[in-house]
C-alpha cells in the first residue's frame, strides 16, 4: 500500500504506472490519496507500506524521527502560477516567481491558497516569505480553502483568483473557467517528490520487502522512460532524477 | 489511542480557553445548519403532510421518489449547486457563491427530503385517525394539513432534529460550495476535514468532539423546551 | 338558505374486498322527524350512515342531496375521534374552520361546555375524558355549528341512563328546531321514544321501514318481529 | 449548464456501453450500504422500540443522545474508527483498516442513530395503542417489543430507508476508512469525490447520477415488495 | 393451581392532574358470582377496574391479589383495542404468547370464531371490522386464555339485542366453569340478569355495595334509587 498526495493522484501518471508496475513485478499497488500531512501520519501508524509525497522538510523528519528508513528522489515537475485569462495583475510578464507574487499583492488578488499544510502550500509560503510579503496582511482577498489540489482549483475557476498549482494538476483539470497558465519556468517553482519506505522495525506488519521491490522499479530504468514520457496535450510533466 | 485521549484535551483546552476562532467557526455552523432547518422544515413539513392527506394518481411513485431523494449524494448537489452558481453558470450573477447562503441552499436541498419523508410517515399515522372527522367537518386540504400539522407537531420535531443532525455534520456538498474559505466559509465540518487533510488528528478530533457537544446542546434545548416526554402521550 | 332536501339514493351498492357491505339500496330522505336505523351487528348501518353522508366510497350507484353542501351536515362516529387537544379547543374547531369571530366562538363553546356538563373539565385533553364524557364532546362539536342534517351512529352506547335522556332531550329539542336527524341504536326503547321513522336493515339490505308506530307496532317481517324479541336473525 | 447535461450524457453513455469498473463501483456501493443498513437496523430498531416502551430514569436524556448522534459528523466517526483500526491502534491486528468491512463498520455507527430515531417515533404512538393490551395481557419486555416491530413493520421501513439514504450518498468516513483504493474499496460516492477534485464535473455528475438512480430503484423495489401503499391504512 | 383470590384493596386512591379520580376505596374481592359496577359517566367505574387489574397506577394505597399472577386475569376494554392484524391472528396473539402450540392454538382460534359467528371473515383485518364485531373479537380475544378473573368494561356498548344475549350467555357459563367475572355496564337490565354483587359508584368513590337482590330491589340510598329512575346524580 502506497499513500500519495492528491497532487501526484491527480496528475494522472499513477494511471500509467500501475499497470506496468503490476506487468513488471507483479505488485497489487494500493494507492491511498490523502493530504501530505494525512500521508505522513498514514506512515507514521504503519498502516501504508511507502509514501510519495513532496515536503522536503516534513519528509526529512519523517526519516529522522525513525518512521522511515530512508528517502529516496524519484522526480520532480514544477509549481505553475495560473490565474484570470486577462491577467489584471500581468504577471505574465513578471521576471521571478517572486516578482509575480508581489503583482499579485500589488493589484489584490484574489488569490487562493491551498491553506492545508501540503507541499504545494508550504511551497507557496516560501515565495510569500522570499517575497517579503506576510500572508496575514492581506485581508479578505487571500482566500486560504484549506483543500486539495483540485478542490482549490474548482474555488480559484469558481471567482476567477490566482492560484499556485502543480503542472500535473493544472493540466489534467477539467473545469479551467476562464483559468490560464500565466507564469512557469522559474526554478523557484521545482517540485520533488520523494520516495521514503516505512521503517519496519518501527511496524512489523508492513511489507518492506514489496515497497524496496518497488524502490527498485520506480528508480529503474522502465520507470525512468514512463515518467518521462508521460504527457499530457503534449507537455511532458516529470522529469525523472532518481539516483541509481 | 492516545490520538483520542489528545483529542478530548484539544477540545477541553479550545473551549475553556474561549478560542476566538473556534467560536466563529461554530456560530458559522450553527447558524448555517438552524437556517437550513428551518427553510427545509418550512417546505417538508406541509409537503409531507400533503403526501399523507392527497391521494392522487402517482402518489406512490412520488413517495418513493421522495424516500430516494434522501439518498442524495452531497457531493453531487454541491457539484450541480456548484455548476448552477459559478459565474459562468445560470445564477452566477447573483454571485453566491463561496457565501453561506451557497451553504445553507446545499443544507436546504440535502435535508429536504429527508425531513419530509420522516414527517410523512408520522403523519399518516395521524391522517388515519383524524381522516373520518375531517372529510366529516367538511375541511378544505389546507385546512387538513395546517391541523395535522399542529396536532402532530410533537412528533415532527424528530423529523426537524433528523435533518438538523445531518445538517450539521455534513461536510462534502458546503465543502465545494463554501470553499472552506478562512474567516468566511469554514464552519466545523470543513475544519474537521481540513485537519485530517493535514495530519493534525487530535486537533480534527477535538474539533469534532465540539461538534458532537454542540448537537448535543441543541438537541437537549430543543427537548426541554418542547417538553416532548415529560406531557406523556395522548 | 336553500333546501337540502331530499337525499336521492339510487341503487346503492359498497363492495370491499370482493364482499357486499351494502346494497342495493334506493331510498329517499326528505325533511321529517328523526329517522332511527336498527339493524343486527354488522349489518350495514354505520355503512349507510356515511353513505348518506357522503364519505364513503360508492361501489355502484349514487347518493346525491338537493344541494350539494356538505357543511351543514354533521356526523357523530360510533367510536369517538376526539383530536389531540384540550375539551374546550375541540369544541372551538368545527367553528375555526368556518371562520367564525373568536368572540363567538367562546360564547359557543362555554354555553356547550355547560350543555354537556364539562366546564370543569374544560381544559383537560381530550384524550384523558371517560367514554361517556367523550361521547358527549362528540356529540356537543357535531351541533355546534347548527347543522340541518345530524347523523349519529349510536350515540348512547356509552351513555349512563342520565346521560342518555339528557341526549334524547337533546336531539328532541334539536329536531323541533328544525335539524333532520338520522341516527343508528341498539337500544330499541330509545328508538320507540326518539323514532319517527325506522330503518331496519339486514345483511347490508333494508328489510323493512316506515313510520315508527307502524313497523315497532307491528313488525311486517318475521325478522323483524325476531329482532325486536332479541332472537338471532341474519 | 453545459456540465449538467454532458453530465446526464456521461451518465447513459456509462450505463449502455456496461462500463466494467461501474459495475464493480455500483455493486461495491450497494453491498457495502446494504449490509450497512441491516446491520444497523438489527441494532437501531429493537434500540428504538425499547426506547418507546420502557420507562426509564433517564429515559429523556437517552432519546436526546440518541437524537443527537444522528449529528454524528462521518468525518469524526471516520477519523476515530481510523485511530481504532489502524495497526497501531488497539484492533489493528485485525487488519480491516482499508476493507470494506471497516466502511461497513463506519456506515453502521452513522445510520443507527437515525434509523433508532425514526424508528422510536414510529413505534411510540403504537405503543400509545397497544400499551394498555400488551400491559393487560401480561407479556414480557420482548414480547412488548417484538409485537411492536412486526405490527409496526410498514412505519419501520421509513425508517432503514433513511439509513440507506444517508449511507449510500456518504463519503467523510468511508474516504477515511476505505481509503478510496481501485478496485478495492472504491464506491460511487468516493469516486465522484475524486473526480471533483480533478474537475472532470461531467463524469463526477455521470456517477452522481447513476447512484441517484440506483438509490431510486432500491427505493421504488422495497415499497414494491412491500406494498407499503397499496394495502392503505389500517 | 393455587388460589388467586382475595384481591383486597386498601384506601386506593388515583389522583391525576391533581384531581381525584377515585378513591380512597378499600374493597375485598372473593371468588363469587359475577359483581356488576355502576353509576354515572365519568365515576370511575373504569378506574375502579383497571386499579383491580393492576394497570392503573395508584397515587395512594394498595391493591393486592393473594398470588400475584396476572396471566391468569384478563381485560376486555371499553372501547376495544384489536391489534393490526386480521381477526384470527387477533385472537391466536394471547396463547402465542405463553408458547401453546400451534395445532392447539388452530383448535381453539378455529372454536372461538364459530362461537362468536366471525368464521367468515377470519382472515380480514381487524380494524375493519363493525363496532359490534370488534366487541365480540376481543371478548373472544380475553376468553380464550381461559382466565381465573375476567374484568369487563361495558362489553356489550355497541352490541344488538341478539349479540348482548349471546354475550350474556357466554358470561353466565364463564362464570358457572369458575371464572370470576368483573364487569361495568350502563345496561341496568342487564345488570338485573347478571350481577349476583352490585358496586354503585359516584364521584370515584364506592357509594354502595352489596348483593345484586338487595341493592336493585331496595336501593339503600336516594342517589341510587335516583339513579336506577335515571335521574341526574352527582
Ligand atoms: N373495509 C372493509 N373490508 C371488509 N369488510 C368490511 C369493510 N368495512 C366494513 N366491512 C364489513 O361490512 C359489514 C357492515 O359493517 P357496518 O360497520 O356498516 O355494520 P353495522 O351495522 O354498523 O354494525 P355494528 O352494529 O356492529 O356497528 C361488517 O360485516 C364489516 O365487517
Ligand atoms: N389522566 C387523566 N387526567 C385527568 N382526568 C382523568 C384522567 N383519567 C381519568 N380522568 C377523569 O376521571 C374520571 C373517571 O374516569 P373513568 O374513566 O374511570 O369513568 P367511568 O366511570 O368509566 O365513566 P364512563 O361511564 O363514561 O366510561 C373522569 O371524569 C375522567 O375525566
Ligand atoms: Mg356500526
Ligand atoms: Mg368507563
Amino acid at each position: 500500500r502506497l499513500a500519495v498526495t492528491t497532487s501526484f493522484e491527480n496528475s494522472g501518471l499513477a494511471d500509467v504506472l500501475l499497470p506496468a508496475i503490476k506487468a513488471d513485478t507483479g505488485i497489487e499497488v494500493q494507492l491511498l490519496v490523502v493530504g501530505t500531512g494525512q500521508a505522513l501520519r498514514l506512515g507514521e501508524a504503519g498502516d501504508v507500506d511507502a509514501i510519495l509525497v513532496h515536503s522536503k522538510a516534513a519528509e526529512e523528519a519523517f526519516v529522522s524521527d525513525g518512521y522511515g528508513t530512508h528517502r529516496r528522489k524519484i522526480m520532480f515537475n514544477d509549481f505553475v502560477l495560473i490565474g484570470p485569462a486577462d491577467d489584471p495583475s500581468a504577471i505574465a510578464d513578471a521576471d521571478s516567481a517572486v516578482d509575480a507574487m508581489r503583482r499579485i499583492a500589488e493589484q489584490g488578488g484574489p488569490f487562493v491558497s491551498r491553506g492545508d499544510d501540503s507541499g504545494t502550500h508550504k511551497a507557496e509560503l516560501q515565495l510569500w516569505a522570499a517575497a517579503g510579503l506576510p500572508v496575514d496582511g492581506f485581508g479578505p482577498s487571500y482566500l486560504s480553502v484549506g483543500a486539495g489540489m483540485g478542490a482549490a482549483l474548482n474555488t480559484a475557476s469558481g471567482i476567477n483568483a490566482y492560484i499556485l498549482a502543480d503542472r500535473a494538476s493544472w493540466l489534467n483539470f477539467g473545469n479551467k473557467g476562464d483559468l490560464a497558465l500565466l507564469f512557469a519556468g522559474d526554478p523557484a517553482l521545482f517540485n520533488q517528490y520523494a520516495y521514503l519506505p516505512v521503517n519496519p522495525e518501527k511496524h512489523p506488519s508492513v511489507r518492506n520487502d514489496l515497497a524496496l521491490q518497488l524502490e527498485d522499479w520506480l528508480t529503474g530504468e522502465t520507470a525512468a522512460e514512463l515518467i518521462n514520457g508521460y504527457e499530457i496535450n503534449g507537455e511532458a510533466l516529470f522529469v525523472f532524477n532518481a539516483q541509481p | 489511542m492516545i490520538d483520542i485521549w489528545e483529542g478530548l484535551q484539544a477540545a477541553f483546552w479550545l473551549v475553556v480557553t474561549f478560542d476566538a476562532e473556534l467560536w466563529a467557526i461554530s456560530l458559522r455552523s450553527l447558524q448555517v445548519s438552524l437556517s437550513a432547518v428551518v427553510v427545509a422544515s418550512l417546505i417538508a413539513i406541509p409537503f409531507g403532510t400533503f403526501l399523507a392527506v392527497q391521494r392522487f394518481r402517482y402518489r406512490r411513485l412520488a413517495i418513493s421518489i421522495m424516500n430516494a431523494l434522501m439518498g442524495l449524494p452531497p457531493v453531487v448537489v454541491g457539484l450541480m449547486l456548484y455548476i448552477l452558481l459559478s459565474r459562468s453558470g445560470p445564477f452566477g450573477v447573483l454571485g453566491l457563491l463561496f457565501t453561506p447562503t451557497a451553504m445553507i441552499i446545499a443544507q436546504v436541498i440535502i435535508i429536504t427530503p429527508l425531513i419530509a419523508s420522516i414527517a410523512h410517515q408520522a403523519m399518516r399515522e395521524l391522517w388515519a385517525e383524524y381522516h373520518d372527522l375531517l372529510i366529516s367537518l367538511h375541511t378544505t386540504k389546507w385546512q387538513r394539513i395546517r391541523t395535522l400539522i399542529w396536532d402532530g407537531r410533537r412528533n415532527l420535531l424528530t423529523a426537524s432534529l433528523a435533518g438538523f443532525g445531518r445538517a450539521i455534520g455534513e461536510v462534502g456538498a458546503i465543502m465545494i460550495v463554501g470553499g472552506n474559505i478562512d474567516n468566511a466559509t469554514r464552519v466545523l465540518t470543513t475544519a474537521i476535514a481540513l485537519e485530517t487533510g493535514k495530519g493534525d488528528f487530535a486537533l480534527a478530533l477535538g474539533l469534532g468532539f465540539v461538534l458532537i457537544g454542540l448537537a448535543l446542546a441543541v438537541n437537549i434545548a430543543i427537548h426541554w423546551l418542547s417538553r416532548t416526554e415529560r406531557e406523556g402521550r395522548w | 338558505m336553500s333546501n337540502l332536501f331530499p337525499l336521492t339514493m339510487t341503487d346503492c351498492v359498497v363492495r370491499r374486498q370482493g364482499k357486499t357491505v351494502l346494497g342495493p339500496v334506493s331510498l329517499t330522505v326528505d325533511q321529517g322527524g328523526p329517522t332511527i336505523i336498527i339493524g343486527p351487528n354488522g349489518s350495514g348501518k354505520t355503512t349507510l350512515l356515511r353513505v348518506m353522508h357522503g364519505i364513503e366510497r360508492l361501489s355502484a350507484g349514487a347518493a346525491d342531496w338537493a344541494q350539494n353542501d356538505q357543511g351543514r351536515q354533521a356526523y357523530v362516529f360510533q367510536s369517538p375521534i376526539v383530536l389531540r387537544r384540550s375539551v374546550a379547543d375541540n369544541l372551538r374547531y368545527p367553528l375555526q374552520l368556518i371562520g367564525v369571530a373568536k368572540a363567538e366562538i367562546e360564547v359557543a363553546a362555554t354555553a356547550w361546555l355547560d350543555r354537556i356538563g364539562l366546564s370543569d373539565i374544560r381544559n383537560t385533553r381530550a384524550s384523558r375524558l371517560s367514554g361517556g364524557e367523550r361521547q358527549k364532546l362528540a356529540i356537543a362539536r357535531a351541533l355546534i355549528r347548527d347543522p340541518d342534517v345530524l347523523f349519529l351512529d349510536e350515540p348512547c352506547a356509552n351513555l349512563d341512563g342520565h346521560a342518555t335522556r339528557e341526549i334524547e332531550a337533546l336531539l328532541q329539542e334539536t329536531a323541533a328546531a328544525g335539524t333532520r336527524i338520522i341516527m343508528s341504536t341498539h337500544d330499541m326503547g330509545q328508538a320507540r321514544r326518539l323514532a319517527q321513522d325506522v330503518i331496519f336493515m339486514i345483511a347490508g339490505k333494508v328489510h323493512e321501514k316506515g313510520a315508527a308506530s307502524d313497523v315497532l307496532a307491528t313488525p311486517g317481517t318475521p325478522e323483524l318481529q325476531a329482532f325486536l324479541n332479541g332472537d338471532i336473525v341474519t
